[in-house]
């Protein structure tokens, strides 16, 4: 649900994700992660909420 | 005897026999084409309830206010307000015994702007009617009549159920359900749209709000004890309008009513700037139908709050 | 032109920290910049907004006389944010201070009367600042009889220990009364709530005037003892605590009616708080 | 009273003119809202209104202000403040808001303390008022001796008369910039005067809010608790912030501070509003006026009596918006009534 609305939003798809993960699972840890930050890197820089405070 | 007649005579004999100690309900407000929320709470008092196409107010909101109060509370409710109260019992913010609910079928409500627009300036409301596809306004300055397509608010065009699905007393006839072939059309529209595009719409949008909170105030399944944008200590969020802090403000409150918000449409219609909430709230109405295929909350008693249920079945994209 | 940086706090050091209690302390702090010290020119009664930067400002009032040096004296009870960062400071650190705002007591038509201070808690910080003035060489000559009536809910709350204790009994022509509300082996004091205590004193109300500064509760029950004794509404002062932002009388915040506690107070006579609507 | 005429074709020139020479603020159009913003020139204004839904408060009093960015590490304190107010031109404001800022001005800058932030910006800034040509059946100027035409505050007040402006310099600030721009500023302008006049009396009569605020101050002067104020507004109120916020002559601003880094930060200012239930809540846990029923009543008597007894000004310059975007219809205008009301029986 959140994950729509912040698309829905503007924020890029794939800037939030949600995976459910047992404690036993580390290979899948550790690939979500590495795809996860992937991911991020090709979107670069967040640009929506950004603080306006200089 | 029309609605109005029946409306007060209910009124006045619950309030006789000590049923109630209170009526809230709709009295004419100080500009023709509004009405503002009466609290009537003795027997000659009733005259000031009135109903016609300008009582968009969600009056469920004050049970709230009411729950701890000795004594029991009337209330006026059209369609869309019964599921607020329905919500509210569902989330026993009210107790069912402290309430009488007075439901009136509601052909629609009208943009009190737009008809005042058209309406000679001081001229005062003799009485209204509703004749299908416009209402007509007859005033001691000329009788006007104004069509549904052009001057009834959004919300009320794209209306659920006109029937309230919760009423101890019931005025007025019943009035046809009518279904809609595509009712998240503009949610649907915009999310086509670009991440860009979605982005900047919503922050030329957000860029508006004055966190006036007028849109958080007026919603009736808004019931925390302090909410998260009040509390000073620890001051999460200061009383700053800036794009960031506005855009984190409606997310979350979005977020905070999912699978409780009922689509009133109150939040809308309020908001000094004519932020489009009900488009935001739309959005989590069209995934609650797509993820969980629960219906409206409120539309039946008993349904679980999306977020606060779970079954085998919810699908797991998280997996 | 009224002065137009009034919202810009001076920088201030720390150069003592007294523990009054567990959750008390007094600050005495000095302004880097010594000329803005010079022409300060607090009275006793007046009030200053203390900045902590990154967590906001506080009205907390000036509990030194302008008498007693070059520096100011600020009581704190650990209660919010900004005061929990404060009670972590130590000597030599630096904090801001703007200033002094509010009116203050009505040392001029105090002169030749006895005066009777009746103080609650750490709330005795307020009127320390009238006692201090009152009791000091240059004045002393001006006031009659000084007599300092202070209660505290035990022997750890009780504030200004050493003044009461040493300090001010020395002085020509005081008395001083200290209580506690609950018995404790250790205190061989007064034992009793501050309103029975005065009650117990008696004063008498001819040319005198009565100064109370506490909690809430400790001037409701005050007041009418002060009434039974035959004082009239103004013999009776008092100084008020509100919400504050701006302390300028702008923010709109501190209002009683159409006064502004920020610049018309804090310090009233029981005879304007009766002329005021009871909304504080 | 010097005039001037400005022909109506002139005016985007003008604008854009002033644009490049000034900030210019104006009414612009966002979506159905007409909000005061900057703009860049003559084709972002949008004057077919009447009274715009947020008031011009903002260009003296903005809703956030930086007071001074602070640079804090516990030994050292470091304060650096914002550079000045710009040169300001603040076009086709209404004469009720102007008169609203007129009710401003001796709070920021009577009182023993004055703000350099306000002064600065009201110093820096020529207010071209733009008189109404309609009214709203939610306007009520008059009944606070203000008026659609009416120039207090102005430096300049156009009258749009049929494709001319007709332009009356009330300040020298408003007569040095049209004499800077004398070759739109035209000379004369005298028999459009009459025109004016006639306007005036036209509008004067097309008020349907009759307020009547006789008895009403002497009432609240002597009442705190009336019984009128445990009415229906208290109980109908949401405690929402819409009408302290669109209201032209609300003051009430919070401060606080916005920690940027670990040591550094800007200590802000924004507006606030007394129909929050914190407004006014102490560390301690104590609140003077803990339900709405005191804040509601504290909203009114501060209009209606408060700034009155301060500053010799009432509070309110009726230009109708608390009464259009209350969310459940609380009017002032009914309000007033009411007590006039209760202080005649009394």
């Amino acid at each position: 649900m959140l994950k729509r609305l912040l698309e829905y939003v503007g924020f890029e798809p794939g800037r939030f994700q949600a995976r459910w993960i047992s404690g036993s699972e580390g290979a899948k840890f550790t690939t979500t992660i590495k795809d996860m930050t992937e991911k991020i890197k090709s979107l670069g820089p967040n640009k929506k909420m950004r603080d306006d405070i200089v | 005897m029309d609605v109005i007649q029946q409306l007060r005579e209910q009124a006045k004999k619950l309030l006789e026999e000590k049923k109630v100690d209170l009526v809230i309900g709709f009295g004419q407000g100080t500009e023709l084409a509004r009405t503002t929320p009466v609290f009537i709470d003795s027997p000659e008092g009733v005259s000031a309830l009135t109903w016609g196409p300008f009582c968009a107010n969600n009056l469920a909101k004050y049970l709230t206010d009411y729950k701890n109060a000795e004594g029991n509370v009337a209330v006026v409710v059209k369609g869309c307000d019964a599921r607020s109260v329905i919500r509210l019992l569902d989330d026993n913010q009210i107790s069912r015994d402290k309430v009488v609910v007075i439901g009136v079928p509601c052909p629609g409500q009208l943009e009190w702007q737009k008809v005042a627009a058209e309406v000679k300036p001081g001229a005062s409301l003799k009485e209204t009617a509703d004749n299908g596809e416009s209402f007509s306004v007859k005033t001691d300055a000329g009788d006007y009549s104004f069509n549904k397509k052009d001057y009834m608010l959004h919300r009320c065009l794209v209306c659920e159920n006109p029937n309230p699905v919760i009423a101890d007393i019931t005025i007025g006839k019943e009035l046809p359900v009518k279904t809609y072939e595509e009712r998240f059309a503009e949610v649907s529209e915009l999310e086509q749209k670009s991440t860009e595009d979605k982005s900047a719409y919503w922050d030329k949008q957000f860029s508006r709000c004055l966190r006036c909170y007028a849109c958080r105030n007026v919603c009736s399944v808004c019931t925390c004890q302090i909410c998260v944008f009040d509390q000073m200590l620890p001051m999460w969020v200061s009383k700053r309008t800036n794009l960031s802090e506005n855009t984190m403000f409606h997310i979350t409150r979005a977020f905070h009513v999912a699978g409780r918000c009922v689509d009133c449409g109150e939040c809308d219609r309020v908001c000094p700037m004519d932020i489009p909430l009900r488009k935001l709230n739309q959005k989590i109405h069209k995934d609650l139908g797509d993820l969980f295929d629960s219906p409206t909350p409120g539309s039946k008693p008993g349904i679980p709050s999306a977020l606060g249920e779970f079954s085998p079945g919810d699908p797991e994209e998280f997996m | 032109m009224p002065n137009p940086t009034a919202l810009t706090p001076y920088p201030v050091t720390i150069t003592k920290i007294v523990d009054e209690t567990s959750d008390v302390k007094t600050f005495t702090v000095e302004f880097d910049d010594p000329d803005v010290m010079e022409n300060f020119g607090n009275k006793p009664g007046q009030v200053c907004m203390l900045s902590i930067f990154g967590e906001g400002e506080s009205t907390i009032s000036i509990t030194s006389a302008p008498t007693r040096g070059k520096f100011l004296e600020f009581t704190v009870k650990r209660v919010g944010r900004l005061t929990n960062v404060m009670h972590q400071m130590e000597v030599g650190q630096k904090f801001g201070v703007r200033g002094p705002y509010g009116n203050w007591f009505p040392y001029e038509i105090m002169k030749g009367k006895d005066l009777f201070f009746v103080g609650g808690g750490f709330a005795l910080a307020p009127i320390r600042s009238l006692i201090d003035y009152a009791l000091s060489d240059q004045y002393r000559s001006d006031y009659g009889k000084v007599e300092v009536l202070y209660g505290a809910r035990s022997v750890d709350d009780l504030c200004f220990k050493s003044d009461l204790a040493e300090r001010w009994p020395k002085l020509h022509n005081t008395a001083i009364y200290t209580t506690i509300d609950r018995p404790e082996e250790a205190w061989k004091g007064h034992v009793g709530f501050v309103p029975s205590y005065v009650e117990e004193v008696a004063p008498s109300p001819e040319n005198k005037f009565a100064i109370i500064a506490g909690p809430p509760i400790m001037i409701k029950f005050t007041l009418p003892v002060f009434a039974k004794l035959g004082f009239k509404d103004d013999q009776i002062i008092t100084t008020l605590e509100m919400r504050m932002k701006c302390c300028l009388g702008k923010c709109g915040r501190c209002n009683i009616g159409s006064k502004f506690v920020c610049v018309d107070g804090p310090v009233f006579s029981l005879a304007q708080l009766k002329g005021m609507p009871q909304e504080y | 009273m010097e005039a001037r005429v400005v022909n109506k074709g002139q005016l985007p020139e003008l604008l854009d003119k002033l644009a490049k020479d000034y900030d210019l603020i104006a009414p612009v159009q966002e979506e159905t809202v007409v909000l005061f913003r900057k703009i860049s020139g003559a084709k972002d204004v949008f004057l077919e209104y009447t009274n715009s839904d947020i008031s011009p408060k903002g260009c003296f009093l903005p809703q956030n202000e930086k007071t001074f960015n602070y640079t804090y590490t516990g030994d050292s304190i470091e304060i650096k403040k914002p550079e000045g107010a710009q040169k300001t031109v603040l076009f086709g404001a209404r004469p009720c808001d102007i008169k609203a800022i007129t009710t401003l001005d001796p709070v920021f800058e009577g009182e023993k303390f004055g703000d350099e932030y306000y002064s600065g910006k009201r110093e820096n800034t020529v207010i071209i008022g733009l008189s109404c040509t309609k009214v709203l059946s939610t306007c009520f100027c008059y009944a606070f001796e203000g008026g659609p035409c009416d120039g207090t505050g102005s430096d300049l007040l156009f009258t749009e008369i049929g494709d001319k402006y007709y332009v009356e310099v009330y300040t020298d600030k408003g007569k040095a910039l049209a004499d800077a721009y004398s070759q739109i500023f035209s000379k004369g302008g005298e028999q459009l005067a009459k025109d004016k006049e006639e306007l005036a009396k036209k509008l004067a009569g097309e008020f349907v809010r009759k307020v009547d605020l006789t008895g009403v101050k002497e009432l609240l002067d002597n009442n705190f608790e009336l019984p009128y104020w445990n009415g229906d507004d208290q109980k109908k109120c949401l405690g929402c912030g819409t009408c302290t916020y669109v209201c032209p002559t609300c003051h009430c601003f919070d401060i606080f501070d916005y920690p940027t880094g670990d040591f550094t930060g800007a200590r802000l200012r924004c507006w606030d509003s007394c129909m929050y239930p914190e407004y006014t809540l102490m560390a301690g846990g104590h609140n003077p006026r803990p339900t709405r029923k005191e804040r509601v009543r504290n909203r009114f008597m501060h209009k209606l009596k408060y700034h009155l007894d301060r500053y010799n000004m009432v509070g309110c310059v009726g230009c109708g918006r608390c009464v259009r975007k209350c969310p459940v219809n609380i009017d002032i205008t009914k309000i007033i009534n009411d007590l006039k009301e209760v202080a005649q029986n009394a």
